[in-house]
């Protein structure tokens, strides 16, 4: 099995698939909806089935980066066409599969020129794919934009405004900058991610200099020693270019007037994947690469990541908006994803990748179950809804499965990333960070189970009629996500052995021998 | 021999779980109602037959088995399995003992329900059973902590079932909430544990505090933090209150979890780790004295209450308080005891009350009366379950709460079993209250249409009242109180009677009158604040809605506000530098060239003063 | 020598005379004349620089190429509003001072240097520039052509009458 | 690249040019500032690539100058290539001005101001 994924270039047709699939799109299925979903789905399939094949074939014992491929692209540079995967970017690809297979289902009733709406979804899912697999920082990086950027074009064209009064000491700058639109928010993200991005390839030059400007190559800079204080400057560009994309605090403002403003299939794409790519930077890039830098700085990390676990869930309780909501529980769950990785324990680092993986697919299913709602009600605010449960039964099953993988109960993916969280905060040199993501998880229980008792539960709105349950396509997105929650909640070793293999020798390097 | 129990335990485990997936994944089958409650009662039926099976003829030997669960560097994390001892043996026979007669129960409760809500119900108690029969078999905290959770989330799921109602759905959130809150205290606790001693299994921690190990530094905080799961799962002050309102699900589910097994969950966790809290005092001291507390606290409101569920949720809340008084005072076996006792006569007496409610139509004690008449068999039953409830000898209800006493008695903590004392005694009276009131008492409302219940609801009734005299003839006969001294049997036996008797003076013959006997100081003081609830719930409502809510509002208000304020300010300075700027672009292509010709202006003077030096 | 030396004088005299006059004159079309004899003036420049190729290029294509376009321009685009050929200027003085400011900046730049000495003229001229252009310029030289075949049609498509 | 006039370095430098280098610079700097100017001031459209062909032809001067003076023939090659593109230019140039005649009913480059912000 192994032979074969490496004798078909696995990783490069798990990536380039959808980005065929785009091609596809644009030049074959001109006014042919259903080739375009057809093409969509055959495409993303074939990454889903290779990164499962992938996972299932990954060796637990050699662990190391698998599924090697390098040709040069730039020799005088030092820039080549270098894929790899771990244990934690294995899970991260498998992730991606699941949200992009389960998004093209739900965007199934994308009316208005879906064939540039599909075509830019997989041009998208191609970038993630891309940063997740690729070992060389600069191919990484072009990777990182090319899944930044179609963002705008699906905010701004596919995207759902919202309503947001203006009001405080900065009233009329709302007015003047149209927030609440889906122009605004779609801009806010691009520039915010840009700017992110800035920092970050400062930080990869800084260390290709530093290095001898030879090798853009992960595993050369990984072997290369790097003075403590470039450490230190270029894991705070890290950080803030990454953690910009994992919405730390107070950068994290972009991501709720986005994800709100996104159509379904981008918002699973962009909380689920997205913004653990800005995590997954910070663990790949920031603590593999600059370990001393790590060690040194884990303070400030884990203390800004309790701000957003605590700050995310108050925020995301004060919300009326059902797709705020979701976006800044979101918050909340990248800062636990950050704190445990801040925690540099085993359990806790694990915990943040597990986390990773947990929270993209929950937030996937939310957003998914979100838009369904969106769609049937046409309403978000939260308020105004009430007994749909009678309507739409699925939908609320779904919705409470995907709460309490939030609120963290057991059997669910939720639960073993929170309690490895927990176990990593209090094994920790901070203990004191249990305090916050105990309490944040309690904090979650409080806002989800409120919004799914008003929306679900209570006598039937008077506002809406004619609601109905999910049907057709978008079951196999709710389906698939469900699934993937309750299994990984059950045998949570189904992600943990490879992630395992992969934190161990990360935390050895950073903690010493 | 050992393998065989533990392959019967997971047997008994796998078999509502079975059901559980089929009637889940299954939809046409839910959605038959009766068929789905048919699967889940036979699965819940053989896992009944071998749990037995292993009482009685098991190798009685205690069995262990660990499969890992979280892998780890160096050897797996954490692990599920199994454990067969004493206490979850007799717990896997109480658990499908009771789930099975509330299931049979709820088919005829339920009979005028919608098929795919029947279905949902069914699915709901094949999971709750499962989760309560992985629960007592846990080989470790965590995996009791992942059962615990399911447990509170089936708890949430059956409150809920009727969730149109405002109400109902307002007590499942409330009972989550509360309990979460215990919860976190309990995950947090064994995390530190975890941290402390690298492992969650209970055989190695007791090893741990049998070589002394344990108790290490910080050791009381962990023990107190896990204490607060119990606190909040078996409803202890001030943690109790989310269990009266719990009575807005449907009665057979207020049997099932909230009286006989789920908040029972609580002392059988206490009890489970008790060598681990016998090695921090403190905490063992606390747990006795809030169980006091509670015990006391809970049956004045019960004494005060006029609705038939709530009086015995009150009475659940005042003897699970017996129950971790009893193991705060150093006797977890009197506390088990009483734990498989009450499982019985509690279940008993609710789905007595469920009957009654079934006939009658109203919750109200006092829209009831003489109704003994009119359902003598309902009555008998209830009768049983309140002579157990209250201690009469022989039911074991006696047997288990005098072992309660004579051992906080020899314990020394003479103010835990004074305060006990006073609760056995108002224990009998609002038992007997509700029995005179509504059965013996005045009729309020004409019943031509009261009849006793169905067979499907009869039976149950009838097998637990058969069980409970049982159990107390056994425990009549097998005379486990050794050492109980005789004056506390009568002790125990006159506030049983005197109970009976003020009751009977009270709401029947009239010789007081008790509104007049609520009317005096300090009774009065009493009086009210049980009306109110002592505040409790108004305290947290307050909290709920001003403090944490209001927060909330606050911390929404400065991200949106303040923190997105700042960059829209920006941005919207950006655009109005933008504006300004903007009149440099006349359009006019000659404006542009001046840009230029002053560009190259200076392009060249600066080269002349730059270049020219040497 | 010193013939040489006034006829340069007097060119150069006659090439700025002209040049003010391009930009000065109220009359269009005299700018365009006076443009001519710029050009025409600037042709003999080259013959004094040795270079009988470009004088030659500079009149026939230059000189007279150019001119007849801005005439028909000037034809097209006034005849059809039939206004006066007259143009006025904007900000003369500034557009006046800007020129003198980096006439003075490059002249200052000239003024504290030397010439070099200067080399042998290319002998061969004409030859050595023909075997350039076939040469090492082959390329640009084709690509020229290109341009102009493209310039051409750009040329055609946009003056070309509305439908 | 090298020199396109190589063959002949090997001759020595001698100048009968009685005017020197920078009298033909100065000329050509005056030209292109005089250029300069009527692009700054003319309204007219025309006008402005009169003065765009007087800058151009500055440059010649310049690059027949370097060329005669540096004994090197790559200059008349420029020189060459200037005037093939600025009658390009100038075509091009012309025709958008009638282009945009016909658009606007004008010439003049002040009312030209689509892309004023």
């Amino acid at each position: 099995m192994t032979d074969f994924l490496v004798r078909i270039h696995a990783l490069s047709v798990i990536t380039w698939s959808p980005f065929v699939g785009a091609l596809l799109i644009m030049f074959t299925a001109r006014r042919h909806p259903l080739a375009v979903r057809l093409i969509a789905t055959v495409s993303v399939s074939v990454s889903t089935v290779l990164s499962i094949l992938a996972y299932a074939a990954y060796n637990r014992d050699a662990a190391g980066f698998q599924f090697y491929e390098k040709a040069p692209l730039v020799e005088q540079l030092g820039i080549g066409y270098e894929l790899g995967v771990d244990g934690i970017s294995l899970l991260m690809v498998l992730l991606t599969s699941i949200i992009i297979f389960a998004g093209v289902f739900a965007s199934w009733t994308v009316a208005t020129r879906s064939q540039e709406f599909y075509a830019l979804l997989l041009a998208l899912v191609t970038g993630v794919y891309g940063v997740f697999v690729s070992l060389d920082l600069f191919v990484f990086f072009l990777f990182y934009e090319l899944a930044v950027l179609p963002m705008y074009l699906l905010i701004g064209i596919w995207g759902s405004s919202g309503d947001v009064r203006p009001r405080g000491i900065f009233a009329w700058a709302y007015r003047e900058t149209g927030v609440g639109s889906k122009e605004y928010a779609a801009m806010k993200l691009t520039l915010y991610l840009l700017f992110g991005s800035a920092f970050i390839l400062v930080g990869i030059f800084a260390l290709y200099v530093s290095a001898g400007a030879t090798s853009f190559s992960f595993l050369d800079l990984e072997a290369a020693s790097f003075d403590p204080r470039l450490q230190r400057w270029v894991f705070l560009a890290f950080y803030v270019g990454f953690g910009i994309l994992a919405g730390i605090w107070p950068l994290h403002t972009w991501s709720p007037d986005g994800h709100a403003s996104a159509p379904t299939a981008v918002s699973m794409l962009h909380a689920g994947v997205l913004m653990k790519l800005g995590a997954y930077g910070v663990v790949r890039m920031g603590m593999g690469l600059l370990p001393d830098a790590a060690a040194s700085l884990v303070w400030l990390v884990g203390g800004i990541a309790c701000i957003n676990v605590v700050y995310g869930a108050l925020s995301a309780m004060a919300q009326v908006d059902l797709k705020y909501v979701i976006a800044y529980s979101s918050v909340s769950h990248m800062g636990l994803v950050m704190l445990g990785a801040a925690t540099l324990t085993e359990a806790g680092l694990n915990g943040s990748v597990f986390q990773m993986f947990a929270h993209g697919v929950m937030t996937g299913l939310f957003f998914a179950l979100v838009g369904l709602v969106y769609e049937k009600a046409h309403s978000r605010a939260i308020f105004s809804m009430g007994g749909f449960g009678r309507a739409m039964p699925g939908i609320a099953t779904a919705f409470t499965i995907g709460g309490l993988s939030s609120l963290g109960l057991p059997a669910t993916s939720g639960f073993v990333a929170e309690l490895l969280t927990f176990m990593g905060a209090w094994a920790s040199a901070h203990p004191w960070w249990l305090v916050p993501a105990v309490a944040g998880t309690f904090l979650t229980a409080v806002y989800v189970l409120r919004v799914a008792k008003q929306i679900f539960w209570g006598p039937p709105s008077p506002h809406f009629s004619h609601l109905e349950d999910a049907k057709g396509p978008e079951w196999v997105a709710i389906v698939v996500l469900v699934a993937v929650i309750v299994v990984f909640g059950l045998l949570p070793s189904l992600a943990l052995a490879p992630v395992d293999t992969a934190t161990v020798p990360l935390l050895a390097r950073i903690l010493g021998p | 021999m050992a393998a065989q129990d533990l392959r019967d335990a997971l047997v008994v485990l796998a078999l509502p779980f079975a059901a559980f997936l089929l009637l889940g994944v299954v939809r046409p089958l839910r959605r038959r109602g009766r068929l789905a409650g048919i699967v889940s009662i036979v699965a819940v039926a053989a896992a009944l037959v071998v749990a037995v099976r292993l009482e009685l003829f098991g190798a009685g030997s205690d069995a262990v088995g660990l499969w890992p669960w979280l892998p780890g560097d160096g050897g797996p994390m954490a692990s599920v399995g199994a454990v067969v001892d004493v206490l979850s043996r007799k717990m896997l026979v109480l658990v499908t003992l009771v789930s099975l007669l509330v299931q049979i129960y709820s088919l005829g409760y339920l009979h005028e329900e919608s098929a795919p809500g029947l279905g949902r119900y069914f699915a709901y108690h094949a999971l709750f059973a499962f989760s309560m029969l992985g629960l007592v078999l846990s080989p470790s905290f965590l995996q009791m902590f992942i059962f615990w959770e399911l447990v509170g989330l089936c708890s949430y799921l059956l409150i809920g079932y009727y969730y149109d109602r405002p109400s109902a759905a307002r007590a499942a959130v409330k009972a989550f909430w509360i309990t979460r809150l215990g919860d976190l205290g309990f995950v947090a606790g064994i995390v530190m544990l975890w941290a402390a001693t690298g492992t969650f299994d209970f055989a190695p921690l007791f090893a741990m505090a049998k070589e002394g190990t344990i108790p290490f530094e910080g050791f009381g905080l962990v023990m107190f933090l896990i204490y607060l799961g119990a606190v909040g799962k078996s409803a202890q002050f001030p943690l109790h209150v989310w269990l009266p309102d719990a009575m807005e699900g449907p009665t057979p589910v207020s049997a099932l979890i909230h009286a006989a097994t789920m908040v029972t969950a609580g002392v059988f966790m206490v009890t489970r780790a008790y060598p681990l809290f016998v090695a921090a005092p403190d905490v063992l001291w606390l747990i006795g004295t809030v169980g006091a507390f509670t015990a006391l606290l809970a049956a004045t409101m019960a004494c005060v209450e006029n609705d038939i569920k709530r009086v015995l949720a009150y009475s659940t809340v005042s003897q699970l308080s017996f129950m971790m008084a009893a193991i705060g005072s150093g006797v977890p076996r009197a506390g088990f005891l009483h734990l498989l006792t009450h499982g019985l006569f509690k279940a008993l007496l609710f789905l007595g009350a469920g009957a009654v409610i079934h006939a009658v139509g109203t919750n109200d004690i006092f829209r009831m009366g003489r109704l003994f008449r009119a359902l003598p068999g309902t009555g008998t039953v209830f009768l049983v379950g309140t002579l157990a409830l209250a201690g009469i000898p022989p039911l074991p209800g006696f047997f288990s709460k005098e072992a309660i006493l004579t051992g906080v008695w020899e314990s020394g903590r003479t103010g835990v079993f004074a305060v006990l004392a006073l609760t056995a005694f108002l224990t009998a009276f609002y038992m007997f209250r509700v029995m005179f009131v509504a059965f013996f008492g005045r009729a309020h409302a004409p019943y031509e249409h009261a009849h006793d219940a169905p067979p499907s609801m009869a039976v149950p009734l009838w097998v637990l009242a058969g069980l409970t005299v049982l159990a107390g003839l056994r425990l009549a006969m097998g005379g486990g109180e050794e050492h109980a001294p005789p004056w506390l049997l009568a002790l125990s036996l006159a506030l049983a009677v005197a109970g009976f008797v003020l009751a009977w003076a009270a709401y029947q013959a009239g010789v007081v009158s008790a509104s007049a006997l609520a009317s005096t100081f300090p009774l009065s003081l009493v009086d009210s604040l049980a009306r109110r609830r002592y505040f409790l719930d108004a305290l947290y409502a307050g909290l709920y809605r001003g403090v944490m809510l209001g927060f909330s509002r606050l911390i929404g208000w400065i991200d949106r506000y303040l923190v997105d304020g700042l960059l829209n300010f920006l941005s919207a300075c950006t655009l109005r530098g933008g504006d300004l700027l903007r009149g440099i672009q006349s359009g006019r292509a000659q404006d542009y060239l001046y840009g230029v010709a002053f560009g190259l202006l200076a392009l060249v003077v600066w080269a002349q003063l730059w270049l020219r030096r040497p | 020598m010193t013939l040489a030396v006034a006829a340069f004088w007097a060119v150069a005299a006659v090439l700025l005379a002209s040049s003010l006059a391009v930009i000065l004159t109220p009359n269009l079309f005299h700018s365009v004349l006076f443009l001519a004899l710029a050009l025409a003036a600037t042709a003999c420049v080259f013959l004094m620089l040795e270079s009988p190729l470009l004088f030659g290029v500079q009149l026939l294509l230059y000189g007279l190429g150019a001119v007849v376009f801005a005439v028909f321009a000037i034809m097209l685009t006034e005849r059809l509003v039939g206004q006066r050929i007259t143009q006025a200027s904007r900000w003369i003085v500034n557009g006046l001072i800007v020129g003198a400011g980096v006439a003075a900046a490059v002249l200052g730049f000239l003024a504290g240097r030397p010439a070099p000495p200067a080399a042998a003229p290319p002998a061969d001229a004409v030859a050595g520039v023909a075997r350039a252009l076939t040469g090492p310029f082959a390329l640009p030289f084709e690509l020229l052509a290109v341009l102009l075949v493209a310039a051409l049609l750009g040329a055609v498509y946009f003056a070309r009458a509305e439908e | 690249m090298g020199g396109v006039g190589e063959e002949r370095r090997s001759l020595p430098p001698t100048s009968n040019d009685p005017v020197g280098l920078n009298a033909y610079l100065i000329l050509a700097a005056l030209v292109f500032s005089v250029g300069l100017a009527g692009v700054l001031t003319r309204r007219n459209a025309i006008g402005i690539l009169l003065g765009i062909e007087l800058m151009l032809n500055a440059v010649n001067i310049n690059l027949a100058a370097f060329s005669r003076f540096g004994g090197d023939l790559t200059g008349v090659v420029f020189a060459l290539f200037t005037i093939a593109i600025t009658v390009a230019e100038m075509g091009v140039g012309l025709a958008l001005v009638i282009a945009i005649f016909r658009a606007r009913r004008t010439v003049e480059a002040d009312r030209l101001d689509l892309l004023k912000g």
